[in-house]
Formats: structure tokens, C-alpha cells, sequence
């Protein structure tokens, strides 16, 4: 259906932009939907993936120009000769819980226990990062891979493991069900998530990038003056609540799309060298571009 | 007519069984990823609602591509290293090279050269049964009687003749056999094929539900896979007593 | 004119190799019959087999002229119909089908008069009620009969056939021989018959070849009696016992 | 020991012919997906310092485990549909519609059942194979001659020393296609199952350089899978030389 | 002794049934040698494969009595060995092994007796050579001597034989059946042979029974001539030129 909307108005340049469920693309599903991608005159094409896996196959195929990353994303395409640029921040938050059953009560409590990850991602920096913050090591708890969140989320449920990290909707659903917070990536700090675009479409495509990221922060404001029930259905279909959750779910305000600040992207490219996935003197000029200029 | 009937009956019967033992998993295991099979039924007309039509239409498309193509290349290179010994000797180190590599690792190579819509799709249904059906044609084609030549051989025969009267109907019951292996096999991979770059198919359908932790509507779709699965086995065993009516 | 020279034959194994025929050399006029006598074992399916394209040969070479040129036998260039011993029915084809297909290989129409003359054979045969069927719901001596059928239908420049009678009643057979006779005196082609009856060989053989192990062959004659039923005669009698006793020479040495 | 060389040479010239394909995409596609395969060897010496060995013996174990779990269930299951008119009325629909089930949706409940190790693993290796070896069995036994039976019954064989006289060396070779084309299945599957709860395993290594985006020791995951496969394939070859003494 | 009672046989295909044998009966006392002459296609093999438990059959029963107690035959419950027309060895086995299997399945230890009839068995029928040979490696000729060493070695109470001297060289054949007559003589099993050639019939056979289409028996008589060679004999001529007529009888009808 896409497809014809395209060959009707020729003009519009299209932006092909690939994501996973989060909370982190409310705002994109709204541009789409409230239609302000067209006042701003270029075309969103949103790709959904369901693994990481395929979307960066995707990505560097050129199937995309840009896509919704974080930090250490960014750090292994760029290991792997990848240009893809810092363009924009995003919002979501990753939720550090502990299952029911586990009498954890405190992230002080969390030593040796087991914790559901997936390694060398975003889930595992957001975690050493919240350990370090509480005065813990990654030794401290026994890291299990475990690639799909849904899985994850399984596991905890069913008291195979301890721990989880979580972003939502599922942190929510297992909130909903007795697990207990301990921490979150935001309370630390911690806003890892970006949107970001390959050198090739910030060459190619850049007034249509520039005016995304005005929508972006149009469809921001909106986010942040509208009363949520007007939007609930978008953002449970977005983000993959369940049905059954319509009229309890909270959205946190979104901050409008700016560059991170330099030292956070610091922090993370020296974690992500230490683990081998990228060269240590990666600066924050390689990683960033700013579309306003 | 009466043996469709037989065929319904057999139909409702394994259905049933499946369905007693997934309930009683359900009362025995008490876990969430295991939902009852009467609330997965209660909520089906949802699954109609949500055009469950296109997506299978969608998958079946996929499928029969794939398996065709695999059809089209693996039969003529399996009987090429079944009785060519030179084609055996360059084939067989390629094939028994490439059979063992985890396709789906290939993805990315796939999405650049055919992008992540139907093409790369079906580029890995194909390059996933195709081995199966070389194999299986080779090894049955090495398997022929060799007295069945005979008459055929002195008669004068081309090698496309003796391929076409005496090969291609020796091995049509293995050559099903594979099929039926090939089909089940195309129908898990959708599973993982359309889990990108499309929102139709029954595989999207059940990836869809499950990142979305809908276990309902995920074995919504897995009912729809096996029934769909269940049909093309069963037209597959009409096919085969068809075109095997010498046995 | 078919002529072997000098050939040798064997099967291969992983291990060992199984010589038969040795040093086997034959020549046939064309339009001949040759039946070929011999002990079970001795090789003569296997030179059916060399013939008909299916085994290789080492050393020598088999020629054969149609036509005034003489071209190494092949079946490309020569037009050859067999009759194996297990009769080589395709199991996926009906008694019609397997009994026209040489036919279709040789690109030879299916015209009115060979129709006819399908329609003649399978009711000389007694199979004309089978044509539908599929081999494998034949009795064995239908399979030999049909197969019979199919030879007879070609007109091949050899004809090679391996036992043709073995699983036929007496009647049939008598009847089965009276055809091929009739057959023969229409088509002439050259042919070489393996048997183990030594009246078989002595009604339908021109001439008489008896092999020995490896394929040695003990003897070679006209044969006077090629269509004749002098059951009576002494002659008869003394000839076929001289075969008699030549076969039962070749008995110890295998 | 000429054969064994002779072998090797096939697998060499295999290799190279692999690895001359794979050189010309890298030339012509030019893209970060296809690396060169020269870059590949440079860094070759990376993959024997991570354990490599470690690596394929775990994903042995799995795979042997897996296979010979399939076959020791599938075999006597297909035999039985073969054989039984009864037990294939009831056992067909179920394993028709169990067939198409994509496996790793049942992801979840394995990892529940059995735990995120090596049990589920095997549990998925497992359900995927099975099916393909009770098709391929219950299809072969069907297309075994009838006339073949006959002495065997005739001298009072029991039911089992019929299958042991005649049922098993009748479909032996059906079941070896069949075995190849299982482990076949079982090594690409492992990049699936060996992608949790797990560090040790190829599929591990590829999945694990993949979500780095590391493509080089992607492409090494993959030469060490492909290298393993061949060897597995090839040791079938053999055992099939030998099991098959009489073709 | 062996009664068949009445008996229908019949091929089921998908659309048709093909009536084989309509309300066929038999009696056969123990250690009786039956032979069997039809035209081909008449039910012959169909029969075999009927008493060896391999076909079924509607109404009617058979029986058979061993020991004084008369039970339904069944493979269980009889002895029975069986010499199909094909020969029936599995390919999968060597000579020796095929030989032995029978034995095997009914659990008879291969004790050193048996060792030496084994060996005289194959020396007599010439295979002694081929013992450790796969039967896709035999001729024609040496895979019929292969099955009857594994007939000969059995010691059935039932043993039926299906046309199993027909791809025999004459002298090989004249051995085979003095073997067969004495084995007979040892172990003197209740016996049915089915040929084609009268002479066999006449030679072999205690009693002889002549079948027509449908099974149907058209005479059933006791053979004067059971292990005679009376060729010159007037009554032997008029007795063969007798079920010579009688087979072609039923050759019109077929
Ligand atoms: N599987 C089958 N399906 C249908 N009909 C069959 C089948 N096998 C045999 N017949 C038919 O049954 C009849 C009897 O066959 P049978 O093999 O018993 O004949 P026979 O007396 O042994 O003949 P022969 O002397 O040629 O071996 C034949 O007319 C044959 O066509
Ligand atoms: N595939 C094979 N491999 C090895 N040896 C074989 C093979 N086929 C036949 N032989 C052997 O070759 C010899 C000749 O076999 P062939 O079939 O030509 O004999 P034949 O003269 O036709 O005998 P028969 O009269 O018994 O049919 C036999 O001794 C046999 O054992
Ligand atoms: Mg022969
Ligand atoms: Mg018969």
C-alpha cells in the first residue's frame, strides 16, 4: 500500500527509516499519523524488525537511511566501516527489575543473582552502567544471553532467572505482574537511545532529513500538550502493549531531538572499546552530525 | 467424495488429539506461555478480522517460489551428480561445502542483492531447500536399478530421453518425499524470513505476536500455520497417489 | 554383419575384479539367428548386456555393418531391441506404453499399420486384454510375454534376447516360437537368442554357438534343423545329444 | 589410504572454488557485507586463540545428541505409519499438523521445560529433525517391494525380525539421505538455538560476530561450520560405503 | 495334510478387483508332492503366495495337520518354505546368508551337521563359490541354485516351489532335480510345485493337477511316472500328449 502512496506524489523525497517496537518511535508513528510528514513535505517509510540482527543487515544493505540506534549501535557500524552518523536523541527507558519471588527488594541485593541479557548491546552498557552507578561490578551478577526480550521477559516471569532489563512495553507488563524495580537507565542518567542516518542519506537527502527532525519535534509537542487517551490506541499498536492495557498505560515526556551531549557518547564509546567492539579513539565529531547546519 | 470424507474425519481427529494434549500441558504446566486452547478459540475472530486471508495468501506465495525454484535447480543438479562422475566430483565439495552454512547468517548478503522485501525471502527459502532436494535426488538417482536402463539405453535413447522415461519416474516417490520435507521446511523458515521488511504473512503474523508477548494471538497463528501445513501435506499425498498409480 | 574382436569383459568391484568373457571374439552375418547355449553363469547375459550399450568392454572392438558401412557398434548408430532376462518392463508405464516406447525412442510414428500390427502381436499373445495394466500386476509369464511383444514390435538391426521363453507354458512357448519365426521371416534382423533348452536352440537357431566358462567357445555349426519340428529323426536325436553331452562337459570346470 | 587422498583433494579443490566465488562478489559487490576472503585468513589466527575447538565440540555434542534423538524416536514412528494402517490413521494428522509448526516459536516453552542449556537446545534440534526423519522413513517402508517380504513371512519371522531382516536394510539408503539432510538441518539450525543461554558453540561464534557487526569473524564462524559440515558429510559417505556393501 | 477349503483370491486395485482363484479347493496328504501345470495367468503364483501367508483370502479356510492336529495355516503355526517365482533373496544379504536366514527365523541352531549339508548342498548345485557373493553379483541361473540350497536346507513341514528350475541349463536342471528328489526322500515335506514344463511335472510330481483360468482344477491324477525316466515308454507319450491337450484346452478361454 506504501508503495502507491509513493508514485501518487513524486516529489516528496522518502525517508526509509527502520526500528524495533519501543516507546522510543511513539513520536514517528504519530508524524505518520497525524499526517505532519507531509506539511513537512518528505515521505516516512517506517520499517518494523524484530531483531537487531535483521535490521542492521538491512541498514547496511541500503535498504534504510536511518534508523532508531543507540550509542554502542553506532560504535560497531562504525567498526565495521559503516558511516552512520548521531543525528538526533530518542526516549526510552530501560527498567532494571527483580522477579517476584527472588525476595530482592534492593539493587544492593542483586550480587550473584542471574540476569537475562543480550551481550554486546545497549542492554548490556545501560547494566554495567547502572551497577557502576550503585557501587557494583559486572561480575557482580551472572550474565545469561538471551537474544529476544520477549524470552526474557519468560524467563523472569517463570523464576529461571533473577533479574531482567527491560525496556517497555515489557518492564510495564512484568511491573504489572509483582516484579519489583530496582533501577532504571533514565534514574541513572542514562538516555543511550538515538536516531541516527548513514553518511550516504545525510548527503542525499538532506533538507528532507533536516525537515524530519523539525516533524520530529512537532510531533513531540503534540506528545507532550495531548491528553494520552487521544493517542493510546497509536501507541499500544507502536509500542506492543497488549490490548487489554488501553487506559492504564503512561507515556513520560519526550524530550524534543537534539545531539547528546558529548560526554555521555564518550562514556559509552570507551565501554564499547573496552569490549573490543570499537577503536578507543573514536571522538565525538566521527559519530555525530548535526542536520540544523 | 467419500474418501474426502475420510480424509475430514482423520483431519478433526489428529486436530483434536493435538488439542487434548495441549490442554492438558496447559492444566499439567501452569505458565504463561502456554495459554488455554479455549481462550486462543474464544479470540479467533479476531484472527479473521485481521486478514488472515492475505497473510497466508502472502506466505503460500513465498513458499511456492521458493520450492520451485529449488525444484528447478535441485532436480537437474541432483541427477547431474547422480550419474555425471565429473559434475559429482566439482559439485559435491561445493554442496557439501554450502549445505552445512547457517543460511540465515546469509541474510545480509541477501538484502543487498535482492533487498529485504520478496526477494531475499525467498533467496533463503531457496537456498535452504535446495540442498535438501540435491541431496535426495542424488542419492536416489544413485540408487536406481541399474537394469532398469536396459531396454531404454539400446533403444537408442538421448540422455534427456532416458532422464525423462526412466529417472525422473524412478524417483518420483523419494522426489515426494523430499517435496514433503522441502514444504515443512519452507513453512518454519517463514518463521524466520518474514520476521523483516513485510507485514504480511503467517510467519510476520506469529513474530508480530510474540515480540509482542501475545501468546494468544501467537498461537493463533500457529494454529493457521499447521492447518495451512496440514492442507499442503494432504494435497501433497493426492498428488502423490495421482501421479503414482503404477504402485 | 556384426563382429566381435577379441574383447574382455569383467565387473568391477571395490576389491576385486570378476573376469567373463576372455578374449571373446563372434562374427554374425546379418539376418541371422544365433542361439547361444551355455552353462548358467558362463557370461551370457553378460554379453547381452556388452551389446546392448548397458557394460563396457576392454581391449578389442565390436563392429557392426548396416548398410555397407562398418561403424563400431552403438546405440546411436544402430537400431538394437533387447529382451533381458528379467524382461526390463518399465514399472511406471503401462503394458502399452512399455511396448511402444523403442518406438517413441526411434522416432518411429505410430501409424494405422503399426497399430495393427500391436493389436496382432498382443493377440497372438494372449495380452491383448492387459494393455492397461501396469507390470507389477502381471503374472511372470505375462512380463515375458510382453516384453516378447515389445521386441517383435521394433525393427531393430539386432535383436538380442536373453531366455525369452523361460516362464512360458509349453503351449504358449510353442506358440511364442511359431511367432518369432513368423516375425523373423518378415523383419530379418540380426539376432542373437540365449536359451538353456537345447531344443529351443535347435528349433529357432540358424546356427548353434556353445560357450564355456569364461566364455570359451566349444562349438560352432550350421544348425539344419532351424524351423524344423524332426523330433523323429535320428539325426535329431544324435545332435542334440551331442550337445547334450558337450554342455555336460562345460559342468566340471565352472 | 589413496581414497583418503583422493578425498582431501576434492575438498581442496572444493575450497578454493568457494573461496574463488566468494572473491569475485567481494570484487564486484564491493560492500562491507562480503568481506575479502584474504582479510578473512589474516585474522584467522584470532579464531584458534578463542577456543575454536571448544566451539565445535559443543555444537557436536548438540547435534549428535539432537540426530540421534530423532532418528530413535522417528525411525520406529515411521516404520509404524508405514507398516500399520491403524497407527498411520491416528499418528498422520498429528505429525501433519505438527510438521509445519515453526519450532522455534516453541522457543519459549522449551527454554521453560528444559532450561535455557543444552536441553531446550536439543528439544529444538530435536523437533525439527524428527519430522523430517518420520516422513522420509514411513514414505520409504511404503515403497519397499511386497515380493521382497515373502521368504522372510513365510518362515514365521516375528514382526521385529522382519524389520531387522528386511525393513531396515530395504530403506537403509532412504535413511542415510535422510541422516545427511537431518545433519544438515541440525548444523544450520544451531545457529538458532546456540544464539542463548550459551557462550560455547559455532553458532554461538557466527551469531555472536553478527550482532557485533563483525563481519570478519562472521565469515570465519561460517568457513569453520562449513569445514565441520563437510567432515560430517563426508564421514556419512564413508559409512554409507560401508553399510551398503551389496549395491 | 493340507486342505484348502473353497477358497476365493482376489486383486484389489483402487477402482477394480480382479478375481484370481473362485472358490478353490485342495487336498494334499503329508509328505505328497503336488505339481501343478497351468497356462500362464491361471492363479499359480497367486496360490503360493497365498499358502506362504503373503495374500489374503475371503471365505473358505485352509488348514493344514501336522502332529495330528488340525489348525488354520499360518506362518506361526507351520513350517512352511517357499521358493517364489523371483527367487525372493534379499539383496542386502550374502549367498550364506541367505541360505540361513529361514533357519535363523526359526531359531534352529547351525550346528555342524547342518555346516556340512549347507556345503553339500551348494557343491551339488554349483554355488559353493559364491557363498560370500551379494545376489546382485549372481546370474540368473546362480541366483534359482542359490534360493533351492535355501529351500533344500529347511525342513519344512509345507514347501512350495514356484517354477524353480526355469532359468536352468539342461544339465544343470537334471542335476537339480535328482537333488530335489532326494532331499524330498530325506526329509519328506508335504509339497507343491508349480512348472511349466510337463516333463518336470511328470518326473517330479506324485500326484499332478492340471489348473485352467480362474483356478479352476481340470484333472487331478496320480503320476505313474514319479522319479522314472520312461521317455520310451508308449503309456509316458500318451500320458504327455494327454495334459499336453489339456493344457491347450485352456489356452482359448484365457
Ligand atoms: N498385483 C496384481 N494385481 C492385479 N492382478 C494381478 C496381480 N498379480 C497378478 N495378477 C493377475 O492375476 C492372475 C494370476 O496371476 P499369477 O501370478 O498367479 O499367475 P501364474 O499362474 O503364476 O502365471 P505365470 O505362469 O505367468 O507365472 C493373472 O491374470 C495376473 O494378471
Ligand atoms: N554385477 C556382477 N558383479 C560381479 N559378478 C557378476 C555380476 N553379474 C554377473 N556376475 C558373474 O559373471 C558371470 C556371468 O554372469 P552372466 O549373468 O553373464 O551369466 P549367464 O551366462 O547369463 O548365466 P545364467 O544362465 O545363469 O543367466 C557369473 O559367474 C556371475 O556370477
Ligand atoms: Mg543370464
Ligand atoms: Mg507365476
Amino acid at each position: 500500500a506504501k508503495k502507491e502512496n509513493t508514485a501518487s506524489n513524486t516529489q516528496k523525497q522518502v525517508i526509509r527509516f527502520g526500528m524495533m517496537s519501543s516507546t522510543d518511535v511513539i513520536p514517528l508513528v504519530i508524524m505518520n499519523e497525524n499526517k505532519i510528514s507531509d506539511k513537512y513535505n518528505f515521505e516516512l517509510d517506517l520499517q518494523v524488525f524484530t531483531s537487531a540482527k535483521d535490521r542492521d543487515a538491512a541498514f547496511q544493505a541500503g535498504e534504510l537511511d536511518g534508523v532508531i540506534t543507540d550509542y554502542i549501535g553506532i560504535c560497531m557500524y562504525q567498526n565495521a566501516g559503516f558511516d552512520v552518523k548521531i543525528t538526533g536523541i530518542t526516549d526510552g527507558d530501560y527498567i532494571l527489575m527483580a522477579g517476584k519471588h527472588t525476595g530482592i527488594t534492593d539493587i544492593s541485593q542483586i550480587k550473584g543473582k542471574s540476569i537475562a541479557i543480550s551481550e554486546n548491546t545497549l542492554i548490556e552498557y545501560t547494566l554495567d552502567t547502572i551497577l557502576k552507578k550503585n557501587g557494583l561490578e559486572e561480575a557482580d551478577v551472572v550474565k545469561e544471553v538471551v537474544p529476544r526480550i520477549p524470552d526474557r521477559l519468560e524467563l523472569l516471569r517463570n523464576e529461571q532467572i533473577d533479574l531482567g532489563l527491560m525496556p517497555e512495553p515489557f518492564a510495564t507488563l512484568a511491573l504489572s505482574e509483582d516484579a519489583v524495580l530496582l533501577s532504571t537507565a533514565n534514574e541513572c542518567g542514562l538516555y543511550p537511545a538515538v536516531s541516527a542516518f548513514s553518511i550516504g542519506a545525510l548527503e542525499e537527502k538532506k533538507e528532507a532529513i533536516q525537515n524530519f527532525y523539525k516533524a520530529y519535534n512537532e510531533a513531540v509537542t503534540y506528545l507532550n500538550q495531548t491528553d494520552i487517551s487521544e493517542y493510546e490506541q497509536t501507541v499500544i499498536k507502536a509500542v506492543g502493549y497488549p490490548e487489554e492495557m488501553a487506559g492504564t498505560i503512561e507515556v513520560k515526556p519526550f524530550r524534543t531531538s537534539t545531539l547528546p551531549l558529548e560526554e555521555d557518547v564518550l562514556d559509552a564509546i570507551g565501554w564499547a572499546s573496552s569490549k573490543g567492539l570499537c577503536k578507543p579513539d573514536l571522538s565525538y565529531e566521527q559519530v555525530t552530525y548535526d542536520v540544523t547546519k | 467424495m467419500k474418501k474426502l470424507l475420510q480424509q475430514l474425519y482423520l483431519f478433526i481427529q489428529g486436530f483434536l488429539l493435538i488439542h487434548l494434549f495441549w490442554y492438558f500441558c496447559y492444566l499439567f504446566l501452569k505458565t504463561t506461555v502456554i495459554p488455554s486452547p479455549i481462550l486462543v478459540y474464544q479470540n479467533f475472530s479476531k484472527v479473521v478480522e485481521s486478514q488472515i486471508f492475505l497473510h497466508i495468501l502472502y506466505s503460500l506465495k513465498r513458499i511456492a517460489v521458493g520450492v520451485f525454484l529449488s525444484l528447478l535447480v535441485g532436480i537437474p543438479l541432483g541427477i547431474l551428480m547422480g550419474y555425471s562422475k565429473k559434475a559429482n566430483k566439482i559439485l559435491y565439495p561445493l554442496v557439501y561445502f554450502s549445505y552445512p552454512i547457517p543460511k540465515t547468517a546469509l541474510l545480509p548478503i541477501a538484502m543487498l542483492l535482492w533487498g529485504m522485501r520478496d526477494g531475499s525471502k525467498i533467496v533463503i527459502i531457496f537456498l535452504i531447500i535446495v540442498f535438501q532436494v540435491i541431496i535426495a535426488v542424488r542419492d536416489s538417482v544413485k540408487n536406481i536399478d541399474s537394469s532398469l536402463y536396459l531396454v531404454t539405453i539400446s533403444a537408442g535413447a538421448s540422455k534427456i530421453e532416458i532422464v525423462r522415461h526412466v529417472t525422473l519416474p524412478a524417483i518420483l516417490p523419494e522426489l515426494l518425499t523430499s517435496l514433503r520435507v522441502s514444504i515443512g521446511t519452507a513453512v518454519s523458515v517463514l518463521f524466520f524470513v518474514e520476521g523483516y521488511g513485510t507485514r504480511y504473512g503467517m510467519g510476520y503474523y506469529i513474530v508480530d505476536a510474540w515480540s509482542r508477548i501475545d501468546y494468544i494471538g501467537m498461537y493463533q497463528g500457529i494454529i493457521i500455520i499447521s492447518i495451512v501445513g496440514f492442507i499442503l501435506f494432504a494435497s501433497m499425498d493426492l498428488l502423490a497417489e495421482k501421479l503414482c498409480v503404477w504402485k | 554383419m556384426l563382429s566381435i574382436d577379441c574383447i574382455d569383459v569383467s565387473y568391477k568391484n571395490k576389491r576385486n575384479e570378476i573376469s567373463v568373457l576372455k578374449d571373446f571374439s563372434l562374427e554374425l552375418s546379418k539376418g541371422e539367428i544365433l542361439t547361444i547355449l551355455g552353462p548358467s553363469g558362463c557370461g551370457k547375459s553378460t554379453l547381452i548386456q556388452v551389446l546392448s550399450g548397458m557394460h563396457p568392454f576392454t581391449n578389442g572392438s565390436i563392429n557392426m555393418t548396416t548398410n555397407e558401412t562398418s561403424l563400431p557398434l552403438s546405440t546411436k548408430q544402430h537400431n538394437i531391441a533387447v529382451m533381458p532376462q528379467n524382461c526390463g518392463l518399465l514399472p511406471w508405464k503401462t503394458v502399452r506404453e512399455n511396448c511402444l516406447l523403442p518406438l517413441k525412442l526411434r522416432k518411429i510414428p505410430l501409424d494405422i499399420a503399426r497399430e495393427k500390427e500391436l493389436k496382432e502381436l498382443c493377440s497372438s499373445l494372449k495380452v491383448e486384454d492387459l494393455l492397461e495394466r501396469f507390470p507389477k500386476k502381471l503374472s511372470g509369464g505375462q512380463v515375458q510375454r510382453v516384453a516378447l511383444v515389445r521386441a517383435f514390435l521394433q525393427e531393430p538391426d539386432l535383436l538380442l534376447m536373453d531366455e525369452p521363453f523361460s516362464s512360458l507354458d509349453a503351449i504358449t512357448k510353442a506358440d511364442a516360437w511359431e511367432l518369432f519365426l513368423k516375425v523373423f521371416e518378415k523383419k530379418s534382423p540380426t539376432t542373437i537368442l540365449v536359451t538353456h533348452s537345447i531344443e529351443e536352440a535347435m528349433y529357432l537357431g540358424k546356427e548353434i554357438i556353445v560357450l564355456g566358462t569364461k566364455g570359451k567357445q566349444l562349438a560352432r555349426f550350421l544348425n539344419p534343423y532351424f524351423g524344423k519340428n524332426q523330433m523323429e529323426e535320428k539325426d535329431y536325436f544324435l545332435l542334440k545329444s551331442n550337445l547334450h553331452s558337450l554342455l555336460k562337459q562345460t559342468q566340471g570346470k565352472e
